[in-house]
C-alpha cells in the first residue's frame, strides 16, 4: 500500500517534471507544474506533514501557478515557443550532463549516507499535534524569521506594484 | 390537479416503463422536454418570444425559461423577425454554431415568407438560409400561437421524425446553401413596370 | 443667392401665399404652415451657421428626395430643380421654432458639404442619405454605408433602385 | 503495516484491529452514498432554484417533465449527454477537455469532509457504529479538513481559468480572467473569516469544529461575533460566482463567459459543478458556523430525535436547505455588481473587516487564556478597537490618496 | 516493501535534476520560473523527508518558509517579466540582459 | 463565438492599421465631435499599446444589444477605450416600401417601425398625412382624446417593457418578468380595443379605426388601479436598491451641449436638465388642456435616465386619467368621404358605399402635393414623419426620423472610459428599439 502511494506519486512528481520542461506551450508546462505540486503534497502526506501538505496545494497551487497562469493570459506570451530551434548548439547535450551529474552526485551522497538515516520510516507526532509542533516551533523559535519572512512578502507586493505600475498620462513623466 | 394527473403525467410520452423502453424514446423524451433556445431576437416578433417567456405564458413549464446566449448550448433557433440582408450571414453563422441536434422555429410572417416587406432589403423567408422545422404564422404570433409552434415542435422532436428526415436527405447541419456572390446582381438597372 | 425675390413663389393650391419671403437672401417658402427655406448648395453650410447663430441650434432630422419622377414639382423661381433635395430640419428650442431647409443637389455631382462641424448629431443621418441616396457630404469624417451591407450594390431610395424581391446576397459565413 | 494507520483518525474505522473486508465495504458504501446523493441532490437543486425563482416571478416553472417537472434536471442532462460535442478550431484540445473535470472533480471531494450525520449530542464525537464497526457519517476526517476545502475551492479556479483560456476567443478569455482575478480575492476574505472559527474551535478537523459547537452559543455563528459569518457568507457567494456576484456568466456582458464555447456533457459539468458547490458550500458554512448536524433544542428538545442516528442529517439538511433557499433568493432578487465594484468590495472592504475582527479575537483569546482581570480585559479590548480603528482611518487615508491620483491620471481617457 | 527516506531523497535529487536541465534548455522566461519552482519543491521534499527521519519539527518549518519565500519571489519575478514583456513581447531570456541598466 | 460577419469600413479598425491623424479623425466621427474638439482629447491617439488593447464584438447577436444593435469595442482591459454601434441589421427598407403602399396603408408599415410604441408611430403618420390633406384642424374631438389615451397607455406599456430589459440587462432577473407582466395588462386593453397586441393599424389617417369598445373606461380603470403599487414594488426591487445605484448613478453621463449637438431627445435629452418635451413646448393632439409634469433630471446619467422613464409612467396615469373624466361623446373618425371608409353597416345596404369602401381600400386617396414635416414625443423622443407628396394616392417619400437612430449616436460618447459592465447598462438606459434605427 504504502508502495502504491509511493510509486503513484513520484510518477505524478516525475511526469509533472518532464511536462514541465518538454511542452512547448507554456500553459501546457504549468499544468504540468500542477501535477508536479500534487506528487510532492502526496508525499506529504504520507510523510504525515499534513499541514504542509494543504499549503502546498493551497500556495503553490492554488496561488503562485495561478499566478504563472495569469500572467501567461495577460501578457498573451501562450503562443509555443519552438523547442525545435536551439542557437547554442552545445547547450543542451551540456545541461542534460549537467543535470544529471547533480542528481548523480546527490543520489551518490544520499546512498551513501543512509545509514544515518536509518531505514525505517518512524511514526511522526500525529494530528493535530503535528500542527500544534509546527505552529510552537513557528511561533517560539523561529518567531524573528517568521516576521521577517512578512516583511518580506510585504516588499514583495510593494515592490511588483511599483514594477507594474502604467505610467498613465506620459506628459507627466 | 388531481394526483392521478401528476402520477399519470410521469415520464410524458415515454409509453414503456423504465425497464423496457427504449434508450430513443428516452433521448427523444429529453430532448422535447429541455429544448433551450438561444436568444436571437430580430424584431418585433422578438417582444412577443420574450412575452411568452413572462409571467402571463411561461415557457418555463416546458423547460425552456433557459434561453442560452451562446449558441453552443441552444437547442432551438426561434427566427423572431424579419432577417435583412445584412443578418443573413450572421443568421447562418449562428445556426452553424449551434450543436446537433438543432431545430428552428420561424417566428411570424416576415421570417417564414418575407411578410409584408417585400423589398430589396428583406430575406424572402428564412428558409433561404437554414432549414426551417416549423412556421409560426402572425405579424407577430401572439405568444399563444408561439406555444403552439414550439409544442408542435416537441411532438416532432418526441416522435424523432425530424432527425430521421433528415438523416435521409442530409438536411440539418449538412444542408448547403447557395452562396451568390455580392456585386454579381443587376438590382439598379432600370425599374420594373411593376415595382 | 436670391436674385429675384419679387416673383410669385409657386405654391400648391391650399397655402397662403407670403409675400415675397426671404432669409439670409434665401427664398423662403411656407408649405402647410411650416418655414422653408430653399438654400442654395455654395450657401448652404453658411446659411446652417447663421441660423445657429440666431438659434436653430438643434438638427433634428436630415434627409433627401429623388425627385427624378416628380422633377416639375413647386419651387421658388430662383431655385433650379435638380434631381435630388437634402431636406434639413431645424430646431430652436429656446424659442420653441422649426424650420426646413431644402437644398438642390444635382444628380451628376451628387454632392453636399457635412452639416457634421455644426452639428455632430448629423454624423449618422448622412450616412444613411448617402447610403440610400448616395449623396456625398464633404468632409463627413466616415463616409461609409450605414445601414446596407458594405459590398452592396446600388442605392436603395432612389427611384430607379427596383423594390421588388431580390435573391439573397448571402457572404456565407466562416466560422 | 498499512499507510491508513498512519492518517490518524481520518476515520476510526482505519483503526480497527482487524482490517479486513467490514471497514472496505463500509468505506465504499459511504462513498458510493455520497457520490450518488451529491448527484442527485444538485439535480435536486437545480429543479428548485428554477421553480422557486419561477415562483418569486409569478410563473409555474417546470412542469412538463414529470411531476411537478421533478424530472427536468434529468431531461436537461440526458439531452446535453446526447448532443453533439464540439471543440473549437482554435480551442487547445488538451486543456479544453480537461478543463471540465478540473471544475468538477474538486466539487465533489468537498463533500468528502463534510460531518453528514453522526451523533454530537451530550458531548459525543460524533462516532457511530455500523454493522459492528465504529465510523463516522462523513467520508474522511482529516486532521486538516478546513484546509482541505480551501485547497479544493482553490484548485475550482482552474477549471474556470482554463477552460476560458483554452476556448481560444475572446469572451471566455474575458470571462475567465473575470472568475479567476474574483475566486482569487474572495479566497483571501474566505480564508481569514474561517481563520476565526478555527481559533475559536482550536482545531482544523471539520468534525472538531462540529463537536466544539456544542449548543447553541457555542455556535461560532455567535461565539465568533456574527462578523466572520457575514463575511464568510458574502465571500463564499463570490467564490461560487452566484448572484449578484455571477459577473463571469453575466450573459448580458459576456455571452456565456468562460463556458461560452462549450456544448453537450463538458457544459454539463460546468453547470453540475456550479451547483454542487452551491450545496457543498452550504454545508460547510453550516459545519463551521451553524453546528453542523448538531441539534437545534426547541423547548429543550431535539425535535429529530425519533430519526436515531440520522436526527443529526436531518438537521444539517434542514440548515443547509435554508442558505439553498437564500442563494435562490439572491439571484431573483438582486441585480448585479460591475467588475470594479465587486473588487473593491474584495479587497477594501471585507478583506480590512475579517483581518481587524480576527485581531480583535486572538487578542481576546489571548486576554483569556492569561486569565486577565476585568478591568485589563477591558483595557485590551479598548486597545484593540483604537488600533483597528486607528489602522482603518490609514487605510481610508490611503484609499482617498489613491482615489484623487488616480482621478487626476483619469485624464488620460 | 516500503519506502524509505532513501527514496524519498532520491526522489528529490532527480527532481532537481530534471529542474536544473529545464532552467538551461528553456529561453521563455516564465517557464525557467516554473523550473526554478521544481528545484525548490525538490528541495522542500528532502526537508521533510528528513524531518520525518530525525523526528525534528524544525525541516517542516524550514519548507515553510521556503514557501513563502518562494511566493515572494515569484511575485517580485512575475512583476520584472511582465515590466519587460509589455515593452518588448516576445523577449526571451537572452534578451534580460536590459536589466544590467 | 467570434462573429465573422465583414462589414468592412463600418466597422472599427484596429489602431495598427491607422496613423495618428486618421484614428483622430475616427475618433471625432466616432465620437461625433468636430475635429476642433477632437483634438483638444489630445492624448488619445498617442496611447496606441497595440498589444494591451483588443477589439471585440457585442452583437449583432448579443443578449443585452436589444436586438441586432452590433458594436464593437476596443478594450484595454476591461475598460472600453473607443466604441462605434454598427446598425442596420435590421434594415427593412420600409421608406421604400412606405412609398409603394397608399396613404391609408401606410400605417400598417410605419407601426412596424417603433415595435415598443407603435401608436406613436401611427399617429405621426397619420398626423403629417393630415396636415397634407389640410384636415388637421378638423378632426373630431373624441378622435383625438382617443389618441392621446392610446398614446399615453402605449408610453407607459413601452417604459415597463424598458423597466424589464434594464432590470435584466443589470442582472435583476425577476424584474424582467415583473416589467412584463404589467405590460401584459396594457397590452390586454390594447388587444380589446385593437384586435391586436402590437403593430395595430389603429390610428389613421382623419381619425381611428374604431370606437372604444364598452366597458373600456373599467378596464383603463383597472390597470391605473393596479399599477401604482407595482411601481412602488419597482422602487424596492430597483430605485432603492444601493447595488443597483452603484450601477447606474454616474454611468453613462452625457452633458446638455453635448446632448443638444447630437440631437438627442427624448429621456435623454431630458436626464441632462433640459426641459424639452413636445407633448408641452409644441402641444399636439390635445396635450394643453391636461396637466402634468415634465420629469427633468440633473447629472444625466443611466439612473437619471431610468428615474425619469419610471416617473414618467407615474405622469402619463395622471394624464390617463384627466383623459377619463375629459373624453367627449363624439366620432371617432372625421366624417370626410375623401379620406373615411363608409361604416361597416352601410356596405350591406348601399352599392355605392360597397365601391366607395372598396376604391379607398385598393387605390387610397389623392393627397395634395407638398411636403411636411410632422413631429411629436414617442417615448424615446422626437419622433418625426416628413412627407412629401406629389399629388398621388402614395406618398412620394415618406422619411421618419426615428428618435433611437439619433439617440443611439450617444453610445460612444457615454460608454467612453466605463467598463463593459457600464457598456451593458448604458446601451439599455438609451433604450434603442432597433427596429425605428433601421427601419
Amino acid at each position: 500500500m504504502e508502495l502504491l502511494v509511493f510509486v503513484l506519486a513520484s510518477a505524478m512528481v516525475l511526469a509533472g517534471a518532464i511536462g514541465v520542461i518538454a511542452c512547448n506551450n507554456p500553459v501546457h508546462a504549468a499544468l504540468g507544474l500542477v501535477l508536479t505540486l500534487f506528487g510532492i503534497a502526496v508525499h506529504f502526506v504520507s510523510m504525515e506533514a499534513h499541514f504542509l501538505a494543504a499549503v502546498q496545494v493551497i500556495v503553490y497551487a492554488g496561488a503562485i501557478v495561478v499566478l504563472f497562469l495569469f500572467v501567461i493570459m495577460l501578457l498573451g506570451v501562450d503562443r509555443a515557443e519552438d523547442l525545435s530551434v536551439e542557437p547554442f548548439q552545445i547547450q543542451r547535450p551540456l545541461a542534460v550532463i549537467v543535470g544529471v551529474a547533480i542528481s548523480g552526485l546527490v543520489i551518490a551522497a544520499v546512498v551513501r549516507g543512509r545509514s544515518t538515516l536509518g531505514e525505517q520510516l518512524e511514526s511522526g507526532v500525529p494530528g493535530d499535534d503535528n500542527i500544534r509542533e509546527l505552529a510552537r516551533s513557528l511561533f517560539s523559535d523561529n518567531v524573528f524569521a517568521f516576521e521577517l519572512t512578512s516583511v518580506l512578502l510585504i516588499v514583495a507586493v510593494v515592490g511588483t506594484v511599483v514594477l507594474t505600475r502604467r505610467q498613465r498620462g506620459g506628459a507627466s513623466k | 390537479m388531481a394526483i392521478d394527473d401528476v402520477i399519470n403525467d410521469g415520464l410524458g410520452g415515454i409509453s414503456h416503463n423504465v425497464i423496457t423502453g427504449r434508450l430513443e424514446d428516452l433521448v427523444n423524451w429529453s430532448r422535447s422536454r429541455s429544448s433551450w433556445p438561444a436568444t436571437f431576437g430580430l424584431a418585433c416578433c422578438a417582444i412577443e418570444m420574450m412575452a411568452s417567456g413572462a409571467a402571463h405564458y411561461d415557457i418555463a413549464r416546458f423547460g425552456m425559461e433557459v434561453f442560452r446566449a451562446s449558441p453552443r448550448q441552444a437547442d432551438i433557433m426561434i427566427v423572431a423577425g424579419r432577417v435583412s440582408q445584412k443578418m443573413a450571414p450572421v443568421l447562418r453563422q449562428v445556426y452553424d454554431q449551434m450543436m446537433e441536434p438543432k431545430w428552428v422555429i420561424s417566428m411570424g410572417v416576415c421570417a417564414s415568407s418575407g411578410g409584408m416587406f417585400n423589398n430589396y432589403a428583406i430575406v424572402q423567408g428564412v428558409d433561404q438560409i437554414v432549414p426551417v422545422d416549423v412556421y409560426a404564422p402572425g405579424c407577430p404570433p401572439t405568444p399563444e400561437t408561439l406555444i403552439h409552434a414550439i409544442e408542435t415542435l416537441h411532438t416532432k422532436i418526441e416522435q424523432g421524425e425530424i432527425l430521421r428526415r433528415r438523416e435521409q436527405n442530409g438536411g440539418g447541419a449538412h444542408i448547403h446553401v447557395e452562396e451568390i456572390p455580392a456585386g454579381s446582381i443587376p438590382v439598379l438597372l432600370g425599374r420594373q413596370a411593376d415595382g | 443667392m436670391a436674385d429675384s425675390p419679387d416673383e410669385t413663389i409657386e405654391e400648391s393650391s391650399e397655402v397662403a401665399e407670403v409675400p415675397e419671403p426671404e432669409m439670409f437672401g434665401c427664398p423662403m417658402t411656407d408649405s402647410r404652415g411650416q418655414l422653408v427655406l430653399h438654400v442654395d448648395r455654395d450657401r448652404y453650410l453658411d446659411v446652417a451657421k447663421q441660423l445657429a447663430d440666431e438659434g436653430y441650434a438643434m438638427c433634428v432630422d436630415l434627409t433627401a428626395v429623388d425627385y427624378s419622377e416628380h422633377m416639375e414639382r413647386a419651387l421658388p423661381s430662383s431655385a433650379t430643380a435638380e434631381r435630388f433635395e437634402v431636406v434639413v430640419n431645424l430646431l430652436d428650442i429656446t424659442h420653441r421654432r422649426r424650420i426646413r431647409l431644402r437644398v438642390q443637389v444635382p444628380e451628376g455631382d451628387a454632392k453636399v458639404a457635412t452639416l457634421f462641424d455644426l452639428h455632430p448629431g448629423t454624423e449618422a443621418m448622412e450616412r444613411e442619405v448617402f447610403d440610400m441616396f448616395g449623396i456625398e457630404f464633404d468632409g463627413h469624417p466616415d463616409p461609409s454605408r450605414i445601414l446596407m451591407p458594405e459590398d452592396w450594390n446600388g442605392y436603395p431610395l432612389r427611384k430607379d433602385f427596383q423594390v421588388g424581391t431580390i435573391p439573397v446576397q448571402f457572404k456565407g459565413a466562416a466560422s | 503495516m498499512n499507510i491508513l494507520h498512519r492518517i490518524p483518525a481520518a476515520d476510526p474505522l482505519l483503526e480497527a484491529e482487524s482490517f479486513w473486508w467490514q471497514p472496505l465495504a463500509v468505506i465504499g458504501l459511504k462513498v458510493l452514498v455520497v457520490f450518488v446523493i451529491g448527484l442527485v441532490g444538485t439535480m435536486f437543486m437545480v429543479w428548485f432554484e428554477r421553480k422557486i425563482v419561477a415562483g418569486m416571478q409569478n410563473r409555474v416553472g417546470p412542469n412538463k417533465a414529470g411531476p411537478f417537472g421533478l424530472l427536468q434536471t434529468l431531461a436537461d442532462g440526458t439531452k446535453l449527454f446526447f448532443k453533439e460535442d464540439l471543440i473549437p478550431e482554435k480551442a487547445d484540445p488538451f486543456v479544453f477537455r480537461i478543463a471540465p473535470f478540473l471544475a468538477f472533480v474538486p466539487a465533489f471531494l468537498v463533500w468528502a469532509v463534510i460531518p453528514l450525520g453522526g451523533d454530537f449530542t451530550n458531548g459525543h464525537d460524533g462516532t457511530v457504529t455500523w454493522f459492528g464497526e465504529v465510523t463516522r457519517v462523513q467520508l474522511a476526517d482529516p486532521p486538516i479538513g478546513v484546509l482541505l476545502v480551501l485547497a479544493m475551492s482553490s484548485i475550482a479556479v482552474y477549471g474556470v481559468m482554463l477552460a476560458g483560456w483554452s476556448s481560444g476567443s475572446k469572451y471566455p478569455l474575458l470571462g475567465s480572467v473575470r472568475a479567476s482575478a474574483q475566486m482569487i480575492s474572495y479566497e483571501a476574505a474566505l480564508g481569514l473569516s474561517l481563520a476565526a472559527v478555527l481559533m475559536t474551535a482550536g482545531t482544523l478537523s471539520t468534525s472538531g469544529i462540529v463537536s466544539a459547537q456544542s449548543s447553541i452559543t457555542n455556535w461560532h455563528l455567535l461565539s465568533t461575533g456574527i462578523v466572520p459569518f457575514v463575511v464568510f457568507l458574502i465571500a463564499m457567494t463570490a467564490e461560487l460566482n452566484r448572484p449578484p456576484f455571477d459577473l463571469v456568466e453575466a450573459e448580458q456582458e459576456l455571452v456565456g463567459g468562460f463556458h461560452t464555447e462549450y456544448s453537450s456533457i463538458r457544459f454539463a459539468l460546468f453547470f453540475l459543478a456550479e451547483f454542487m458547490n452551491v450545496i457543498s458550500m452550504s454545508a460547510l458554512l453550516v459545519t463551521l458556523f451553524l453546528g453542523g448536524p448538531q441539534p437545534l433544542y426547541l423547548g429543550g428538545t431535539d425535535i429529530f430525535a425519533v430519526l436515531g442516528p440520522f436526527g443529526g442529517t436531518a438537521w444539517l439538511l434542514l440548515k443547509v436547505f435554508a442558505f439553498l433557499y437564500m442563494y435562490v433568493w439572491f439571484r431573483a432578487t438582486l441585480p448585479r455588481l460591475r467588475y470594479d465594484q465587486l473588487m473593491n468590495l474584495g479587497w477594501k472592504v471585507l478583506i480590512p473587516i475579517s483581518l481587524g475582527w480576527f485581531i480583535l479575537l486572538a487578542a481576546l483569546q489571548v486576554a483569556r487564556d492569561s486569565d486577565v482581570s476585568g478591568l485589563r480585559y477591558s483595557l485590551i479590548v479598548a486597545g484593540c478597537l483604537v488600533g483597528i480603528a486607528l489602522a482603518y482611518m490609514l487605510f481610508q487615508a490611503a484609499l482617498n490618496v489613491a482615489r484623487r491620483n488616480r482621478d487626476a491620471e483619469g485624464a488620460a481617457y | 516493501m516500503t519506502p524509505t527516506t532513501t527514496w524519498y531523497l532520491v526522489l528529490a535529487a532527480v527532481l532537481f535534476g530534471v529542474g536544473v536541465v529545464g532552467l538551461m534548455i528553456r529561453r521563455n522566461p516564465l517557464v525557467m520560473f516554473m523550473c526554478i519552482e521544481l528545484m525548490l519543491n525538490a528541495v522542500n521534499l528532502s526537508f521533510v523527508a528528513f524531518a520525518q527521519a530525525f523526528t525534528d519539527i524544525s525541516g517542516q518549518t524550514a519548507v515553510f518558509f521556503v514557501m513563502v519565500v518562494a511566493a515572494a519571489e515569484v511575485v517580485v519575478g512575475l512583476g520584472i517579466i511582465i515590466a519587460i514583456l509589455r515593452r518588448r513581447p516576445g523577449a526571451t531570456i537572452d534578451d534580460l540582459a536590459e536589466l544590467k541598466g | 463565438m467570434t462573429l465573422i460577419s465583414d462589414e468592412g469600413a463600418q466597422e472599427l479598425r484596429p489602431r495598427s492599421e491607422l496613423t495618428a491623424s486618421e484614428l483622430l479623425r475616427e475618433v471625432a466621427s466616432v465620437l461625433r465631435l468636430s475635429e476642433a474638439e477632437a483634438a483638444k482629447l489630445g492624448d488619445l491617439p498617442e496611447d496606441p499599446d497595440e498589444d494591451q488593447t483588443m477589439v471585440i464584438n457585442m452583437g449583432p447577436s448579443h443578449p443585452s444589444t436589444h436586438g441586432v444593435l452590433r458594436l464593437m469595442l476596443e478594450l484595454q482591459g476591461e475598460t472600453v477605450l473607443r466604441c462605434k454601434p454598427i446598425i442596420g441589421y435590421l434594415h427593412t427598407g420600409m421608406e421604400k416600401t412606405g412609398e409603394q403602399l397608399t396613404f391609408m396603408q401606410g400605417g400598417t408599415n410605419v407601426t412596424r417601425m417603433d415595435y415598443a410604441s407603435p401608436l406613436n408611430n401611427e399617429l405621426v403618420f397619420s398626423m403629417a398625412t393630415e396636415k397634407l390633406l389640410g384636415i388637421d384642424g378638423d378632426i373630431p374631438e373624441r378622435a383625438q382624446w382617443m389618441r392621446m389615451l392610446l398614446s399615453e397607455l402605449n408610453r407607459m406599456s413601452s417604459h415597463l417593457l424598458f423597466m424589464a430589459t434594464n432590470g435584466m440587462d443589470l442582472g435583476a432577473v425577476s424584474m424582467m418578468i415583473y416589467g412584463w407582466r404589467e405590460r401584459e395588462e396594457v397590452l390586454r386593453f390594447f388587444q380589446k380595443v385593437t384586435g391586436l397586441r402590437m403593430n395595430h393599424n389603429f390610428v389613421r389617417p382623419g381619425g381611428l379605426a374604431a370606437d372604444l369598445p364598452p366597458g373600456w373606461r373599467d378596464d383603463v380603470l383597472r390597470i391605473l388601479d393596479m399599477l401604482p403599487e407595482r411601481l412602488e414594488e419597482y422602487d424596492t426591487l430597483m430605485t432603492g436598491q444601493p447595488i443597483w445605484r452603484e450601477r447606474l448613478q454616474g454611468v453613462g453621463v452625457i452633458t446638455p451641449s453635448e446632448a443638444l449637438a447630437l440631437g438627442a431627445t427624448g429621456p435623454i435629452l431630458r436626464s441632462t436638465g433640459v426641459e424639452w418635451d413636445l407633448r408641452r413646448h409644441d402641444p399636439y393632439l390635445r396635450y394643453d388642456e391636461v396637466e402634468f409634469d415634465l420629469i427633468v433630471g440633473s447629472y444625466g446619467d443611466a439612473f437619471d435616465r431610468y428615474a425619469i422613464r419610471l416617473n414618467e409612467i407615474r405622469e402619463s396615469m395622471r394624464i390617463v386619467r384627466q383623459i377619463l373624466d375629459l373624453m367627449p361623446e363624439g366620432d371617432y373618425r372625421i366624417q370626410d368621404k375623401k379620406v373615411t371608409p363608409p361604416p361597416r353597416a352601410r356596405i350591406d345596404e348601399s352599392m355605392e358605399a360597397l365601391i366607395h369602401h372598396f376604391k379607398i381600400f385598393t387605390e387610397g386617396f389623392k393627397v395634395p402635393e407638398g411636403e411636411v414635416y410632422v413631429a411629436i414625443e414617442s417615448p424615446r423622443g422626437e419622433i418625426g414623419c416628413y412627407i412629401a407628396s406629389d399629388g398621388s394616392p402614395t406618398p412620394y417619400r415618406m422619411h421618419v426620423r426615428a428618435p433611437s437612430f439619433v439617440n443611439i449616436q450617444c453610445l460612444p460618447h457615454m460608454m467612453r472610459g466605463g467598463l463593459v459592465a457600464d457598456a451593458v447598462a448604458v446601451i439599455s438606459s438609451v433604450d434603442p428599439v432597433l427596429g425605428e434605427v433601421d427601419r
